[in-house]
């Protein structure tokens, strides 16, 4: 397929081709970094990741639509704006969640997977009352369209810059707050031990209702963000939820340097594929190395072994 | 004229009365279709509306009974098969993606019903029981393929679908036309339903730099890929791009934006000039809402009731087997998209037009084929 | 979780007419006689059809509620039942008479528009019904065999599993849209007509497939009963409270899990095939993600360790979803999202743990009075606690 | 190295590591037919680490562990339990849900494949064993009680049963009486001695006490290493053994 | 220091305690002892507020601590070493020790911990779950005393652990006593430990307190006797 092109012409191709897996990459490690610690380090199979993306990304709908009509002058700067609000939404309605079914489930992890799948079913249906069956257009600011020119070949869209760093700021936050803080030791003590957690001086309410909030916001802001490169309706959410699981799991659920590996490994792998073969065969590829990795490594690229 | 009498006009046992006859309406209401099938539904209500304020059909008020397909293909067979068997309907219309249809299809045969079935899709069928008011593939691809050829001087052409039957079909009608007159396909690419990473492909356009982007991405995908074009820096503008599955419905989705400056073809698009399409616009959105945009499918939708109506007044009956027969030749000429007429093969001839995509979410009309095109749902030489 | 101390499933012989026997017995004759009587020919197509879906959640009551292992994939084995089912019809349907206008007849219509010129080699056997029938279950029991094998042999167990198994349902679905030319896409195989020349879709063969559905329901039932109190089932529920010390005790844990898995899936393949007799067709759409958690949902409802409840509990889901589908098509995802819920939160052991407080109870005392207090009538396995 | 011996287990110059750490450094012992050895040795000697060496459970990084001339090391936890060695866990391990019948008979040494299992019928003969063995471990009027509701000491005898009827020729108890009332060792002292018949008992301790009712030989670890061996007596009076074990 | 009256706590419908009375005085040493169970793990759990009183109550100094949560008693002084460890497994046993120091907000690790246990620092780094049984046990109580706590809950602590280190532990404990003035509550099986450590004896049967004793007068056959019938 190449016949016919000069040297610099592939070399560019191929920079941009490396530059949309890193895209990928991104948009992976943001999809993931909620569930990493809902999944990873409180060990709830949350089903209705996706739908606290799309809340985000509502909320950023919402913002577009009601700056642009209020204080158009801030619409340049609404995007931060939106990913802020998304954030306290999203963090809120999983407090909630976390409040009224979560924390009745610790002990029954499987469950929490059919209770969040009906919590998704019914935000579903809210998003579809609340907001249509349609899905939603979000206006951008122009400065987040279009494409920077590296060299006169080589294109590179800046929404795609900019998830890169939001995913970055994102990673490193969580990091911080999640394995250099007494915050996630904590988190790390109660998931192992509730009841002794509590007996050390933990008040596991409190870590549990703000753990899971924290994780659910983030998925708010990661839903934000892909306002800027999908689609927005009621039941774009569950597009999101195998990829996610998969991309922890396969990191090895507790460590967040296995998520950001395994985000890293897949989004390559599945965007080198995607250009030299179809799109569905890419995809069912990608997820067959997974899969047959999964077996070969159950615990995910990064465990930590601990005597049984 | 005063109404026949109900044993003269249904024979057959239908859900008819002195005063009444009952159609079915069979969409999705729930479910990942839904985002589609509203319009449609909001059509067939309207036009049913209509026919019932100028006295119904055979003197005879229509009553709707809906039901949610759920977007659910055994649900759509299952309540196929109540509207026919417990509610015995005169009519259904219904379904929006060829597996629903494909699913109640054996239904409408096996109970002898009759359905009337919006959505433009990739032909290879035809049916007793069923009359298809939207276009088939070659009716809509061929025209367009040979506007932008004489238009654009296109010669090669790059084709991105979403990977199910009405794409892959599609594109295998285009790709043979194309080759047929000497021009290349440098690209044909699938992805799953609900894909959204399509910066892959788009640098494999950028690599193949087609004159022409030929794509009939579906669904949620279509966001993120006319998105993800824009970001790409391809302007459209400069770029063309023709589609044949974004209608004005999509477009909310996409945001003009994003799109603008595509070409998309189909039989009909909202910004249509004529009397009949301005009359339909205004009492679709007097009924519907002031936002409400109407795309090819929910015309096609629109047109259900009346072919309907015209083909039982034709027929002086409500039996199916007398619509059936009767329906081949069935002009309507109050059409928004125009007069439309059926063919013995139960598709509608109709024209093919070409518009361009505007930032407000409208098309502009640049191009439509002289006369109605036959539709040719087994078309020879392109299977 | 009520943890019951009298367990009476154990150590009695498997033939005397006790509480689990009564219960089937109970509902063969709701089955066979009262609805039958009770229903219209079309809703009882409908129950028909429901009941498919039971033999998976059969399955899943001793995968999952036995022996703690939760598949998030059993629609790939209903799937693939269902498909080597319709392949057959299909061959049968697309003989070259029937199919003369196609430019080649004699293949499957939807092979003919994908260009294809001949039958893919391994449509070839499905020619004949007798290796139909035998793929039906072959087929998927041996797919699982090869997953349980690579899983369980080296341990991947709980959340992991679900979660590949739901990655192995995106890929199968994913597989059978793509590769349209030989499955049929996304529209599925459809236009199934006759069974040997036997028309499957009147209203008689309906009637037909009904009761042969109920039979084999029935029959299942009884399999999985003698499964479960086998020592293999006691062994099961052992391995998921303390699999350590069942591999200590000299077991070679994973066979035993496989052997379970395996089970579910051939029981899945089964609800399949039925499920295309009666249903007339087969889609991917019953393949993927969403269908197969549903199942899940099916078995919970019903109370994942009763057996006799995962039936009741499919009948329930799909009638509720029907009827509020039909009387309020808005409401219905919010129903079904309530009812997931609940039944997690509030009845773990579902319709059955409902019936163990509230009902047994009672219906042990009636019989206490008559047959000195041989614990007869409730018709499930006393629930163990829900908490693995 | 590797020849063969008369011993029930021969453990030679078995060693194990942890990322760097030996647990187990070069240790060679041996277990005689018919006898209660017992392993004592400060917290972290590898005592633990032994058994699960010999059990499967660590694998070890050298060295040979032979039973009855077989070696262990590359078997199976299944196949090794086969072979005829029966390993209890430091804290009780039994089934909460079943009955104390129902935990033995699933120890009961018939129908372990999968068919096996599901032919499996319970007659006189798993009865009788099930009876006689519930005897010994003082549990003979609880066979219907759910295991849950038993007392710590009943769980841990009862755990010893499921071991019993599989008749292995060697029995590995990790501190048996931790946690057990002052006559329930006494008791389970009386177990230990009456099993013993036909078989070897290996087993770790911490209570000195207990150790003298029941050890027939001592073996003193030391960070992975033998300290010290013999009797009871001699070993008490070890002088290394006070000093990092015993104490003054 | 603490005092407990009338304290009922029962499994569902079983009542396991049924209105214990006793006060153990600041800087001293209780030691509870009774057979399997006779309710020392309840009744520890029950002061930790790990399983709720049906009736009675429980003070600190002159605090009432009956209704609050686990982590609330901790902030008000109680330290928790409960039967089989229960340490976090995949945390080092720097973290495990750390995770006491968020009731008071301490920084790093008072050293004076490592003293009392060196073997937790020679295996800071290793993850908990990986020490032998005996570490297990004094991580748990390093675990605890990182709390600072006014009254310390040792639920039979000897269990596992070598000889040598028993006798040190009474001797330490009794000196974390002395400098640190907080009152230890012991449950335990053997005898001599508790001789060693205790300045008072209880003993509980069937939920009652049935015997005391104080240092001085310790009648060592009756409380044998108790124990063993
Ligand atoms: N998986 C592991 N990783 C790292 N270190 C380990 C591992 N398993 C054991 N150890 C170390 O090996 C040493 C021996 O542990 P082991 O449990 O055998 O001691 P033990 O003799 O049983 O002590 P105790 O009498 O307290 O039970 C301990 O220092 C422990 O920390
Ligand atoms: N979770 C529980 N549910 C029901 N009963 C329980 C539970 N835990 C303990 N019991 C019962 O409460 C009583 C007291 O138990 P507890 O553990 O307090 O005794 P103990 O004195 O600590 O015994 P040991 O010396 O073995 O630790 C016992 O009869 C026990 O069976
Ligand atoms: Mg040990
Ligand atoms: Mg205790």
């Amino acid at each position: 397929m190449f016949e016919g092109y000069s040297l610099a012409e592939l070399g560019s191709i191929f920079a941009m081709q490396g530059f949309a897996g890193l895209i990928l990459f991104s948009v992976f490690v943001l999809m993931a970094l909620g569930l990493a610690i809902i999944f990873g380090q409180m060990g709830v199979i949350n089903m209705a990741h996706g739908e606290f993306m799309i809340l985000g990304a509502y909320v950023t709908y919402l913002c577009s639509n009601f700056i642009s009509s209020y204080a158009p002058a801030l619409f340049p700067a609404y995007f931060f704006i939106a990913m802020a609000l998304a954030f306290v939404a999203s963090g809120a309605l999983g407090m909630l969640v976390e409040w009224g079914m979560i924390r009745f489930l610790y002990r029954r992890p499987l469950d929490t997977l059919l209770a969040t799948w009906g919590l998704s079913l019914i935000l579903q249906q809210v998003f579809r009352s609340v907001f249509g069956a349609r899905e939603v257009g979000v206006v951008l600011p122009d400065w987040l369209m279009g494409s920077v020119a590296v060299t006169d070949t080589i294109e590179v869209p800046i929404n795609g810059l900019f998830v890169m760093g939001l995913t970055i700021a994102i990673t490193v936050v969580i990091y911080a707050v999640m394995f250099r803080s007494r915050w996630g030791q904590g988190v790390r003590a109660v998931m192992q031990n509730r009841v002794m957690a509590g007996a050390v001086g933990i008040n596991t309410e409190k870590v549990d209702r703000y753990t899971f909030g924290l994780g659910c916001g983030i998925a708010g802001v990661a839903g934000s963000a892909f306002t800027m490169v999908g689609s927005t309706g009621p039941t774009s959410g569950q597009l999101y939820i195998v990829d996610t699981f998969l991309v922890v799991v396969f990191g090895g659920a507790q460590s967040l340097i296995g998520t950001i590996a395994s985000a890293f490994t897949i989004s390559q792998a599945q965007s080198t594929m995607e250009f030299f073969l179809s799109g569905s065969t890419a995809k069912v590829l990608t997820l067959l190395t997974v899969v047959v990795i999964l077996m070969l490594r159950p615990q995910g690229l990064f465990v930590l072994k601990v005597r049984r | 004229a005063q109404a026949l009498p109900t044993d003269a006009v249904n024979t057959t046992k239908l859900a008819v009365t002195d005063g009444t006859v009952k159609v079915g309406i069979l969409h999705s209401t729930t479910g990942t279709m839904a985002i589609s099938e509203t319009g449609s539904v909001q059509a067939e209500k309207l036009a049913i509306a209509q026919i019932n304020e100028m006295g119904g059909v055979l003197g005879r008020k229509i009553e709707v009974i809906q039901e949610d397909g759920a977007s659910d293909w055994p649900t759509f067979a299952e309540k196929a098969r109540k509207l026919l068997v417990e509610d015995k309907v005169a009519a259904v219309f219904g379904c929006w993606t060829s597996a629903s249809r494909k699913a109640v299809l054996p239904v409408f045969e096996q109970y002898n019903g009759m359905l009337y079935y919006p959505t433009f899709y990739e032909g290879l069928e035809q049916s007793k029981n069923v009359i298809y008011t939207g276009q088939e593939a070659t009716q809509q691809i061929l025209a367009g393929l040979d506007w932008v050829s004489n238009e654009k001087k296109a010669k090669t052409f790059f084709l991105i679908g979403s990977d199910y039957i009405w794409p892959r079909t599609s594109n295998k009608i285009a790709r043979k036309h194309i080759e047929m007159h000497g021009q290349k396909v440098v690209g044909e690419e699938y992805f799953p339903l609900g894909h959204t990473q399509f910066n892959s492909v788009i640098n494999k356009i950028k690599l193949t730099k087609p004159d022409v982007i030929y794509a009939s991405v579906v669904g949620g995908s279509n966001v993120a890929f006319y998105k993800q074009l824009k970001a790409a820096g391809i302007d459209l503008n400069k770029q063309t791009l023709m589609t044949i599955s974004v209608t004005e419905d999509e477009m909310l989705g996409i945001g003009g934006e994003n799109i603008a400056g595509a070409y998309a073809c189909m039989k009909y698009f909202q910004s249509l000039k004529n009397p009949n399409n301005e009359k339909f616009v205004a009492a679709f959105k007097k009924m519907w809402g002031g936002e409400s945009v109407i795309g090819d499918v929910t015309q096609a939708a629109y047109l259900g009731p009346w072919l309907w109506k015209l083909t039982a007044e034709k027929a002086k009956s409500f039996d199916i087997d007398k619509i059936a027969a009767a329906s081949p030749g069935i002009e309507f000429t109050g059409a928004p998209e125009g007069y439309v007429r059926i063919h013995e093969n139960h598709h509608l001839w109709s024209k093919t037009r070409v518009g361009r995509a505007r930032t407000d979410g409208q098309f502009d009309m640049v191009y439509e084929t002289a006369d109605l095109i036959e539709p040719n749902p087994f078309p020879k030489g392109y299977q | 979780m009520t943890r019951t101390p009298q367990s009476n499933l154990f150590g009695r012989s498997f033939w005397r007419i006790d509480g689990d026997i009564a219960g089937i017995l109970l509902l063969a004759a709701l089955l066979v006689i009262v609805l039958p009587l009770g229903l219209d020919i079309f809703r009882l197509n409908m129950v028909g059809k429901y009941l498919t879906y039971a033999f998976v959640a059969l399955g899943l009551v001793l995968c999952w509620g036995s022996a703690g292992i939760l598949s998030l994939g059993q629609g790939i084995f209903f799937g693939i039942g269902g498909y080597c089912m319709a392949m057959f019809l299909k061959l049968e349907a697309s003989s070259p008479e029937a199919t003369k206008i196609q430019s080649t007849p004699g293949i499957p219509d939807f092979m003919d528009w994908n260009q294809l010129k001949a039958l893919p080699w391994f449509w070839e056997p499905f020619h004949s019904l007798s290796f139909s029938i035998v793929a039906v279950v072959a087929v998927p029991a041996l797919l699982a065999f090869i997953v349980g094998l690579a899983m369980f042999k080296r341990r991947v167990g709980g959340v992991y599993f679900a979660i590949i198994t739901q990655a192995f349902a995106a890929i199968l679905t994913i597989l059978i849209v793509g590769q349209q030319g030989y499955t049929g896409g996304i529209n599925g195989i459809t236009d199934l007509r006759t069974l040997k020349g036997w028309d499957i879709r009147t209203d008689d063969a309906k009637l037909v497939l009904y009761f042969v559905n109920a039979a084999l329901l029935i029959g299942c039932l009884l399999l999985c009963l003698y499964v479960r109190r086998s020592k293999l089932g006691r062994i099961l529920v052992a391995l998921r409270d303390k699999e350590d010390r069942v591999r200590f005790s000299g077991y070679d844990v994973a066979n035993f899990k496989i052997f379970v898995f395996c089970f579910a899936a051939a029981l899945s393949a089964v609800g399949g095939a039925m499920f295309t007799l009666q249903v007339g067709f087969m889609s991917p759409s019953f393949v993927g993600i969403v269908p197969s958690i549903e199942m899940v949902i099916y078995c919970a409802v019903g109370g994942r360790l009763s057996l006799l409840g995962a039936v009741y509990g499919t009948l329930l889901v799909n009638w509720a979803k029907t009827m509020l589908s039909e009387s309020f098509p808005e409401l219905w995802l919010f129903a079904m999202g309530a009812l997931f819920i609940g039944v997690v939160m509030v009845f773990p052991n579902g319709l059955a743990g409902l019936y163990q407080q509230f009902i047994a109870p009672h219906l042990r005392r009636l019989t206490a009075r008559r047959s000195g207090g041989a614990a007869a009538g409730a018709p499930i396995i006393p629930p163990h606690t829900a908490a693995d | 190295m590797a020849n063969p011996t008369d011993y029930l287990l021969a453990v030679e110059g078995l060693t194990v590591s942890f990322d760097g750490f030996k647990a187990v450094n070069d240790l060679s012992f041996y277990v005689d037919s018919n006898e209660i050895h017992v392993i004592i040795g400060p917290n972290g000697a590898g005592k633990t680490t032994v058994l699960d060496l010999i059990c499967g459970r660590t694998k070890a990084s050298g060295g040979s562990i032979k039973f009855r001339n077989r070696e262990l090391t590359a078997m199976k936890e299944h196949q090794i339990v086969k072979a005829g060695v029966g390993r209890k866990f430091q804290n009780p391990s039994i089934y909460d849900d079943l009955t104390v019948f129902e935990n033995l008979e699933i120890s009961y040494p018939r129908g372990r494949t999968v068919f096996g299992a599901l032919a499996f019928k319970r007659d006189a003969a798993v009865r009788e064993r099930v009876a006689e063995i519930a005897e010994m471990i003082f549990l003979a009027d609880h066979l219907d009680q759910r295991a849950e509701y038993l007392s710590h000491g009943q769980k841990q005898w009862l755990e010893i049963g499921m071991l019993l009827i599989q008749d292995p020729e060697l029995l590995m108890l990790d501190e048996p009486v931790a946690g057990m009332s002052v006559n329930e060792r006494k008791k389970t002292a009386e177990l230990l001695n009456r099993i013993i018949r036909n078989r070897s008992v290996l087993v770790i301790e911490h209570d000195m006490k207990f150790v003298e009712d029941i050890a027939h030989r001592v073996t003193v670890l030391h960070q992975g290493k033998i300290l010290s061996e013999g009797s009871m007596e001699r070993v008490k009076t070890d002088p290394k053994v006070v000093e990092v074990y015993l104490g003054h | 220091m603490l005092s407990v009256n009338q304290l009922r706590v029962s499994y569902g419908e079983s009542e396991v305690l049924h209105g214990l009375d006793f006060t153990v005085a600041p800087n001293e040493i209780v030691a509870i002892m009774g057979r399997n169970g006779m309710g020392k793990t309840t009744l520890m759990k029950s002061l930790m507020g790990i399983v709720p009183a049906r009736s009675g109550a429980i003070r600190i100094g002159d605090s009432e601590i009956t209704g609050l949560k686990s982590y609330e008693r901790v902030a008000k002084g109680v330290a928790y070493v409960p039967q089989g460890r229960m340490i976090f497994p995949t945390m080092t046993v720097q973290e495990n020790i750390e995770t006491g120091l968020s009731v008071h907000g301490g920084r790093s690790v008072p050293g004076d911990l490592y003293e009392l246990f060196p073997v937790l620092l020679e295996m800071k780094g290793r993850r908990g779950g990986n020490l032998s049984g005996g570490q297990q046990q004094q991580l748990a109580i390093a675990r605890a005393l990182a709390t600072k706590p006014k009254v310390l809950l040792l639920d039979e602590p000897t269990e596992g652990i070598q000889p040598s280190i028993i006798r040190e532990m009474a001797r330490t404990l009794r000196r974390i006593r002395d400098e640190k003035g907080l009152s230890i509550i012991v449950s335990e099986q053997v005898l001599s430990f508790a001789l060693d450590i205790a300045d008072r004896v209880l003993v509980i049967e069937n939920g009652e307190i049935v015997h005391e004793d104080s240092r001085g007068a310790i009648d060592e056959a009756k409380v044998a006797r108790l124990l063993s019938v």
